[in-house]
């Protein structure tokens, strides 16, 4: 085994003797601290190999001089040790690389100089066990720090690093005070001396032994940017040289975590708790500081101290908790290291690279846009990347301890991160069109019914507050080449190389914790979607054709469905089919897109593949991987839209915070197996449990107050992602409710209803009504599909709230029908939009001459949507009012049938304005929608019809998935079904209908055989001047205006209002906080010290 | 089998053969009705006769495309199918119709198809009015559905049924047992509704177009409007059967059917000719209002 | 002036918490059994006479590698800074400023140079006898050269001569540490040459070498520090 | 021998209130020099000669020295800035 | 007593240090109160390493090998002082250059002026 001695001692050598070697030649230098840097991280991969053969011979203990410890200074290497070692050191190889390829590099004399002294000083720091060694080696790291912030030679450099000099002096003095005394009350400085000691004895003789451990845990805990007294460090991350801030925040600043781990075993518990209470403010806050924040390094800054609060927490809490549980749980602080080294030092780079071009381009850029998204994600803790499963290992540990309020604060600030990380991420994204914010078109003012629409887009305008920021990290972000357009061509491949491997390393480390994670319950089959991705990127990224691919990807989709719906049954077949099929049928409409897209295969494949994943899934592990795959997998999806920025930023947050809430809900519920399994024996029901993991159903589904997410996205992606997500994806949330509510829900039934239920059954029947009305009035055909969907989702949830047989019967058949109508309504209307090219209804009209297929799709799919008999729409609408009237719940069904009122008017209004009415001169040309948009659609209407036709086709196998959990509530006679309250015969209604069909068109034809005459599309009894505004003109402007006029007082979106006052508020508190950060260092000064104090005081109190 | 189609078929046809005649009849007469209240003369009570006829024997007819024909099919499809899913009078074999394929549920949706597929043709004939009367019309459609809807919860709940037939059955036996003295409360909030329904003052903007050329049927003439006055027929007396069978006890008879349904067309038409016309926005105003929580309060009532 | 306030009852608290520390500190009796056991043992193990030169050069010899590691890197952070075409003021002229006049410096800095320069040598070669040692020696050194920069503001040290001084010094030290690791007991272990008898200038094994090469590293270093602060043209 | 403690104790605080109070960046960077100085003696007469002379080398004459050269620059700076600003009459340098 | 006295007189520097750094505005005297806080953290060490009348740790013909024990002062902290010391010159001589280069690029010497980077 190597001796890290030669790390130190060589180390040191070079560095010293790096001025020489600069005489011999301006890049020797440079090679020569690679090959060191390349040296320590294999000789820290040695170790790695050397102790995972033999786990129990370590850690081994290395003494310097021929003494051992305590008599001498002695370094220790154990398995923690290796890896952080192996992590810091081939960052800072990257590092290394970067500094010496990027371009216009000036990586030389005393930088590389203080490069090498900062990585040999932070190796010291996590190799050495002697606390005054360890101070010694804290200065190596801070003084190459403060001089490398330097070497960026600008006034803001200066002022950082001036700053950062005064904080990490006051707390060098902290530290060194503390070890004095703990010198003079333990006679040594062996930490694993000290450890072994009775701490408790010796405090008794020693009153002052705990503020000693507490001043140089407090010195260590400046030196990791606690908030709120850590504006001197951020300032650093923001003026100084990019790579610096990579080295500083990835390889100094994980120096100093471990070598407060290392300390952390002397902390009594009332320490620790103040350390955890102080890691858990740190990462709260700083991220809510950092949703404010426009300047993008500044924001990185906030990022990497949110990290690094996460572990410092993490670091008191195994402390706290039991011996396997703190083992556990360090675990996970090390794999949020790593996280953290290698996607925030991949961050700064690229941040510097964007120094160097233009900013716009990116979106052309698929490669940066992977790499962009690979760290953005890993930071955010989304799957499959490390810090996803480090997070959820600690969450695990939390909840088995009991430490509820924690899980909250990591998710909250887990989630204000991804805000702001991806709202960076989606200005990158962003076409020069996209306006950021979530687009609504403009109601002209001067009509007076439109007043309260403009309010619904000025409060959904102001929602996007974030969205809003997007847009000013742009243009804070420094373009060079502004002067110089030429700047994009001349970059340096191989410095994106580095960052590639960075990348790589992150999603290698994800992938293998994955199947570490996953293996224990034979899960491994989850991470195919990672699989699938990655390979498809590949595929995309070397310009494969697409069609090919499609293919590829569609066998891969159609083999894998066939292999999961084997296996399954009951409810999980139905959504298996429905999230199987249903998407592959719209996969179809793909084949047309004639050139590369880059990253839509592989993401749409890893999307349905992931939605599979959620009925193979046997854990909450598993469920939530799959969960939250599909959820980052669909908001990238959305992100792809042209002007989707605002909207798929808003899904993201969303989706997370009801992923969060999920994720506690079923952590609060403790023996949790996901299996459907008929009733089980619930003592006391976890009523917390249901209510938040419906708020992530909820989200998902687009339910009223959670559904501000719902219409930007589906209106602004592209139209087969609008289409997929609608009718499949949003299924998802109905199927988090069916495969939890079993579980707690029905063994409570014969007691009644569960509050929440009849809270959920409110909700669902509310949000049908507000979709609709919503819907009503929409301009754009797209946000009018949206709310639709909305709405429809809405039946569903009040159905499956009721509970009951029939209830869940009518879930389930909506759900397929859904899917059915709104597929063909998207497919038809993305046809529409293909040939068109607006999304503006008033643009549009008498286009069922052009497209008579599209039409006769419309046309079925509103009447079977609108539940007009005799489509299969009807049946949803039958079974729904017959179970609510059974069940009781009359009002629900009174809300439910004028929601369906309302339904069927935006329903026609869509059908009419886009294909009735008078055909627009620039349309004059235009074809039927392309075959691949009308093979999906014909296929669609078949199964309509046959379902209208038998509706036993599709009631009897739902009818027998819910049995096992409901007894049977109705039955059937030939073709007609009878519940207790009535009947409906499909065949029936069917037959009557063509019949009463036929008879007039025969008379007609009869009637008018010869005298008929087809007039030219002008030739109406129609005579009037033409107003000055086109679309006001339009038959179908403004269509419903009346109802606008009656009620467009009550339709106030109070939902949205409540979302931006809890926006603005976060937003206002992240700026009021942010106030601290005065820029006087001496305010700094002061609030470190003023730290300090607070934390003795609280420390005080405690004893 | 096919023996019993052909006897259902006629059964059917002589149905919908009264039906029409009565309808007509039924708007004749109260034409007159109206004539006499506002003091005039009026129309011969057999003037719908007269127009329909006129207008399919008019020689040529303009259509504007395949949806424009095909609306008044829609709408008179939709006015047969309607009635033909009621039973008109209870116990009659000639007058079962085809109730047994659905209950209240499916005539109540039903009565969409008609109106969606008139609109559709009125849509596509591209004249600038036709959409105004045909968005009023179902603006109005969708308010007074509401009380309407909720009265019908109501009876639901009260009787447990949703079949037609049934609500017939649970009223024999007594003038009491009709579900107007059972469920007052109901039964104001679904004849306030009908008011709307039937299109008459003061919601008869939807109707109104007809007087100035404005509103769906702008564009039709000749068989075309022929067709949709016959559905008006048809269309009319169905409701007045659905709202007999609801809230009246339904017929046991023809007669009783007739004179029931005579008794609440005339009240639609004593109402209209009191009130003035109210504009759209403001009748969705007004269901949406009383009416509406008038339909709540007998829900409510049924919950307690 | 509220500011103020808060700052004292900052300061307060923090004085009161830390009170424990302050108070009660009473002389000890003896020594700690660490430093017993240096005390017993040290001059045996290594022959050094100054017990405050073997904990520093030997058994806390890593401290000391990283304190030379910590001032190198000072070093070459102020060279960074302040490094080339940077222009100062010159301390003389601050010093004319207030003293009017600077022959008597003069003379007597000239007159001291040598001396000073053996004065330093003198010490950190001593280290392990005396007090004082490599960091005393050095920073003796470095002011010698001071005292000429105080004469003649403008001259110029030779940097290569400084910075190979300053380099193989250090390399020697890492070195003479590597030496130990292989054949001694451990790294920095300066028992690889004789302990030789208590007293002795050639005693102590390695320790006088490693103090010396520590003298002259910190010595090059801090004329380095100083050279970078002052005025360039 | 308490009193020596003291006085020289009592010397070096108020040099170090002087030092931080005083107006003068000279006299005040001299008088932290001496607190330096005094340390030292302190040092020595508690059985540390090695600190003592370390503390006199490096913390009261090399730390003065480079105190002393470090603001020679600045006022150096000083003087050329406000010669220049003059040259400029009111040239506005209001970096 | 010696080691009360040096403590005491090593903490009155240091809180003297800290108001300094806190409250002077120029950035000169804001490095001295930093050198200040410095020797009041040596005090500190040097007077625990203080043993009862303990001379220095060196050998010589009065202080033998065998006397030594007792009588001498602790030379660990000696030891970790000079260390110390060495890094607090090291430090600032940083801040130093520091100062000048805010100098050059600010134009000033007060810290309430160097405030460009905030929130």
């Amino acid at each position: 085994m190597v001796s890290p001695l030669y790390i130190l001692g060589i180390g040191l050598g070079i560095a010293f003797l790096l001025p020489l070697f600069e005489k011999l030649g301006k890049k020797i230098p440079r090679i020569i601290t690679l090959i060191t840097l390349m040296v320590f991280t294999l000789i820290a991969v040695s170790w790695v190999v050397m102790i995972s053969g033999a786990v129990d011979k370590f850690p081994v203990i290395f003494n310097t001089i021929g003494f051992k410890a305590p008599f001498a200074i002695s370094l220790q290497v154990g398995l923690i040790e290796a890896l952080v070692l192996v992590m810091i050191n081939t960052a800072a190889l990257l590092s290394g690389l970067f500094l010496s390829l990027r371009k216009d590099s000036h990586w030389e004399g005393k930088q590389i100089v203080l490069f090498l002294t900062l990585v040999i000083g932070v190796n010291g720091l996590v190799l050495t066990r002697d606390l005054f060694n360890l101070f010694v080696f804290l200065e190596i790291v801070s003084i190459s720090m403060y001089a490398l912030i330097a070497s960026n030679d600008e006034k803001h450099a200066y002022e950082a690093g001036f700053k950062y000099l005064i904080a990490g002096s006051i707390a060098s003095a902290f530290y060194l005070i503390g070890v004095i005394y703990l010198y003079r009350f333990t006679g040594t400085l062996f930490i694993d001396q000290i450890v072994a000691m009775d701490l408790a004895a010796l405090q008794a003789t020693h009153p002052g032994l705990v503020f000693a451990i507490a001043l140089i845990m407090l010195g260590l805990l400046i030196e990791l940017k606690p908030f709120p007294s850590n504006g001197w460090a951020i300032d650093a991350y923001e003026a100084s040289d990019p790579a610096v801030s990579a080295m500083i925040s990835a390889v100094g600043a994980s120096g100093v975590v471990f070598a407060f781990y290392k300390i952390s075993s002397l902390f009594p518990p009332e320490m620790a708790e103040i350390v955890v209470a102080s890691g858990a403010v740190t990462f709260v806050f700083s991220q809510l500081v950092g949703l404010r924040q426009k300047r993008v390094r500044r924001m990185l800054g906030y990022s990497s101290v949110g990290q690094i609060g996460i572990i410092v927490m993490i670091i008191g809490l195994q402390r706290i908790l039991k011996i396997d549980d703190a083992q556990m749980i360090m675990s996970s602080a090390i794999i949020l290291l790593g996280n953290h080294i290698f996607s925030k030092a991949g961050l700064f780079w690229l941040s510097d690279i964007f120094d160097q071009e233009q900013l716009r381009r990116v979106r052309r850029r698929p490669l940066m846009i992977v790499l962009f998204g690979v760290f953005l994600g890993s930071l955010a803790g989304l799957p499959p990347f490390p810090a996803f499963w480090a997070k959820w290992r600690m969450i695990t540990v939390l909840a088995e301890s009991d430490k509820l309020f924690l899980i909250i604060i990591i998710l909250l600030g887990s989630l204000f991160e991804a805000g702001y990380l991806f709202r960076w991420f989606t200005t990158l994204l962003r076409d020069e069109s996209d306006p950021g914010d979530i687009h609504e078109e403009q109601i002209p003012e001067d009509i007076p019914v439109s007043s309260s629409q403009t309010g619904v887009v000025s409060s959904t305008r102001a929602l996007a507050a974030l969205a809003e920021n997007a847009g000013s990290v742009v243009e804070e972000l420094p373009v060079l080449s502004v002067e110089d357009p030429t700047a994009a061509e001349k970059r340096n491949p191989v410095v994106l190389a580095v960052v590639a491997i960075s990348s790589v390393i992150v999603i290698a480390a994800g992938v293998l914790l994955g199947a570490e994670f996953l293996r224990a319950s034979n899960e491994l089959l989850l991470l195919i979607p990672v699989a699938v991705l990655t390979a498809g990127i590949l595929f995309d990224l070397l310009h494969l054709p697409h069609r090919i691919h499609l293919i590829l990807a569609m066998a891969g989709i159609s083999f894998y469905s066939y292999r999961i719906l084997m296996g399954l049954d009951g409810i999980y077949l139905v959504f298996g089919i429905l999230f199987l099929t249903g998407s592959l049928i719209q996969m179809i409409s793909l084949y047309v897109k004639k050139s590369l897209h880059f990253g839509l295969i592989p993401m749409i494949t890893a999307l349905i593949l992931s939605l599979g994943n959620l009925l193979i899934s046997t854990t909450r592990l598993g469920f939530f991987f799959s969960w939250e795959m599909m959820t980052v997998l669909s908001s990238l999806l959305i992100l792809r839209g042209r002007k989707a920025s605002g909207a798929g930023l808003r899904y993201l947050l969303f989706s997370l915070g009801g992923a969060y809430s999920m994720l506690i809900g079923l952590m609060l519920y403790p023996d949790f197996s996901l299996l459907l399994q008929g009733v089980r024996d619930v003592s006391t029901p976890p009523v917390l449990a249901v209510f938040l993991i419906s708020i992530g159903a909820m989200v998902k589904m687009g339910s009223l107050g959670l559904h501000i997410w719902l219409p930007g996205a589906y209106a602004e992606a592209e139209n087969e992602i609008s289409s997929l997500l609608s009718s499949v994806v949003s299924k998802a949330g109905l199927f988090l409710l069916f495969v939890t509510s079993s579980l707690y829900l029905i063994p409570l039934l014969p007691s009644g209803n569960i509050p929440v239920s009849v809270l959920l059954g409110w909700i669902g029947a509310f949000t049908a009504l507000a979709g609709a009305f919503f819907a009503l009035f929409q301009e754009d055909i797209k946000y009018t599909l949206a709310y639709s969907s909305m709405g429809q989702v809405g039946y569903m949830l009040l159905a499956f709230s009721l509970m009951t047989h029939l209830g869940w019967v009518t879930s389930l058949y909506m759900a397929v029908t859904h899917l059915l109508f709104k597929a063909l309504l998207f497919l038809a209307v993305a046809g529409v939009l293909y040939r068109t090219k607006t999304r503006m209804m008033y643009q549009m009209g008498g286009l069922i001459k052009r497209m008579p297929i599209s039409f006769i799709t419309v046309l079925l799919s509103i009447i079977a949507l609108s539940g007009v008999p005799p489509l299969t729409g009807f049946g949803g609408k039958w079974l729904l009012y017959t179970a609510l009237i059974e069940k009781g719940w009359y009002l629900q069904a009174g809300v439910a049938m004028f929601a369906s009122a309302i339904a069927f008017l935006y329903l026609f209004r869509l059908i009419h304005v886009i294909f009735l009415g008078q055909l627009k001169d620039e349309h004059r040309a235009m074809k039927e929608a392309p075959i691949g948009f009308l093979i999906p659609q014909v296929v669609g209407m078949i199964v309509i019809m046959l379902f209208s036709m038998y509706p036993s086709l599709l009631i009897g196998p739902l009818q027998r998935a819910v049995t096992p959990f409901f007894s049977e509530s109705i039955i059937w006679e030939g073709y007609t079904v009878f519940s207790t309250l009535g009947y409906w015969n499909g065949n029936a209604v069917m037959y009557v209908t063509i019949g009463v069909f036929i008879f007039p068109l025969a008379w007609l034809l009869l009637m008018q055989r010869k005298h008929t005459r087809m007039v030219e599309q002008f030739n109406i009894v129609f005579a009037a001047e033409r107003p000055d505004r086109p679309e006001t003109t339009h038959f179908g402007y403004n269509f419903f205006a009346h109802y606008r006029r009656a009620l467009g007082m009550y339709l106030t979106p109070w939902a949205t209002r409540w979302w931006t006052g809890v926006v603005t508020l976060t937003d206002s508190l992240g700026g009021t906080m942010r106030r601290i950060y005065t820029g006087n260092g001496q305010t700094y000064a002061f609030q470190i010290i003023l730290y300090g104090t607070v934390l003795l005081l609280l420390l005080r109190g405690g004893f | 089998m096919m023996k019993d189609i052909a006897i259902k078929a006629g059964y059917t046809l002589i149905s919908l053969f009264v039906i029409t005649n009565y309808g007509l009849l039924l708007g004749g007469t109260m034409a007159r009705v109206r004539a006499k209240v506002q003091g005039r003369i009026g129309q011969p009570v057999w003037q719908p006769y007269i127009d329909i006829i006129k207008n399919n024997v008019l020689r040529t007819g303009i259509s504007h495309g395949v949806m424009f024909y095909l609306g008044p099919v829609f709408r008179l499809a939709g006015g047969l199918g309607t009635y033909l899913f009621i039973p008109a009078v209870y116990g009659s074999l000639v007058f079962a119709n085809f109730a047994f394929s659905g209950d209240l549920l499916l005539v109540m949706y039903f009565i969409f198809f008609g109106q969606l597929g008139m609109a559709l043709g009125a849509g596509q004939s591209g004249h600038p009015y036709s959409p105004i009367g045909v968005a009023r019309g179902l603006a109005q459609m969708s308010a007074f559905e509401v009380p309407f809807a909720l009265s019908v919860i109501a009876i639901a709940a009260q009787y447990q049924t949703l079949s037609v037939t049934e609500f017939v059955a649970l009223q024999q036996g007594g003038i009491l047992n009709w579900i107007v003295f059972t469920n007052p409360l109901a039964t104001i909030a679904a004849m306030i509704s009908f008011l709307g329904m039937s299109m008459g003052n003061p919601f008869s903007i939807v109707i109104a177009p007809q007087e100035i050329p404005i509103g769906p049927p702008t564009e039709m003439q000749s068989s075309f409007l022929g067709m949709l006055q016959t559905n008006r027929a048809i269309f009319n007396g169905a409701k007045l059967v659905l709202f007999m069978n609801l809230y009246f006890g339904g017929a046991t008879s023809v007669l009783s059917m007739v004179v029931k349904t005579f008794l609440i067309y005339l009240y639609t038409v004593i109402v209209g000719a009191s009130f003035p016309r109210f504009r759209a926005d403001q009748s969705i105003r007004f269901f949406l209002g009383i009416p509406t929580l008038i339909g709540i309060a007998a829900v409510v009532v049924q919950m307690i | 002036m509220i500011k103020r306030i808060i700052i004292i009852i900052t300061l307060i608290g923090l004085s009161f918490v830390l009170l424990p520390l302050f108070l009660n500190m009473e002389d000890a009796e003896r020594l700690s059994e660490l430093s017993q056991t240096y005390v017993t043992e040290g001059a045996e193990e290594l022959g050094t006479a100054n017990l405050v030169t073997a904990v520093v050069v030997s058994y806390r010899g890593l401290d000391t590698l990283g304190e030379v590691a910590v001032l190198f890197a000072a070093t070459a952070g102020v060279t960074l800074l302040l490094g080339t075409k940077k222009k100062g003021g010159s301390v003389t002229d601050l010093l004319e400023e207030r003293r009017g006049g600077s022959e008597l410096l003069n003379t007597g800095a000239a007159l001291l140079f040598p001396v000073l320069l053996l004065f330093g040598a003198y010490i950190f070669v001593h280290g392990h006898l005396t007090p004082g040692g490599g960091f005393q020696g050095g920073v003796v050194i470095a002011s010698a050269f001071v005292l000429l920069l105080f004469i003649e503001s403008d001259r110029e040290f030779s940097h290569s001569v400084l910075h190979s001084l300053e380099a193989l010094s250090g390399a020697a030290y890492v070195l003479i540490g590597l030496i130990g690791l292989w054949f001694a007991a451990g790294f920095l272990d300066p028992r690889f040459l004789p302990s030789g008898e208590i007293g002795r200038l050639l005693s102590a094994g390695a320790i006088p070498l490693i103090y010396s090469l520590i003298g002259i590293k910190v010595g090059s270093e801090l004329i380095g520090v100083v050279d970078s602060l002052r005025r360039r043209s | 021998m308490i009193v020596v403690y003291i006085l020289l104790g009592l010397m070096m605080l108020i040099a170090a209130v002087a030092a931080i109070q005083m107006r003068n960046i000279v006299s005040a960077i001299i008088t932290a020099g001496v607190v330096s100085l005094i340390g030292s003696i302190l040092f020595l007469l508690a059985g540390a000669p090695d600190v003592a002379m370390t503390e006199a080398a490096i913390g009261s004459a090399l730390t003065t020295v480079i105190f002393l050269f470090a603001w020679s620059r600045i006022t150096e700076q000083m003087k050329t800035d406000k010669k220049s600003s003059e040259h400029d009459s009111e040239g506005g340098s209001n970096d | 007593m010696i080691t009360q006295l040096l403590i005491i007189l090593g903490a009155a520097l240091i809180l003297v240090g800290f108001w300094g750094v806190l409250t002077r505005k120029h950035i000169v005297k804001i490095i001295i109160s930093f050198s200040i806080l410095d020797t009041g953290i040596h005090l500190i060490m040097v007077g625990i390493g203080y043993i009862k009348d303990g001379s220095a740790p060196i050998i010589d013909q009065e202080m033998p090998v065998s006397r030594l024990a007792g009588n001498v002062v602790d030379p660990i902290p000696s030891a970790l002082v000079l260390t110390a010391i060495v890094i607090g010159v090291a430090v600032t001589a940083l801040m130093l250059s520091y100062a000048v280069q805010l100098y050059t690029f600010y134009k000033t010497v007060s810290i309430e002026q160097i405030k460009e980077l905030k929130w």
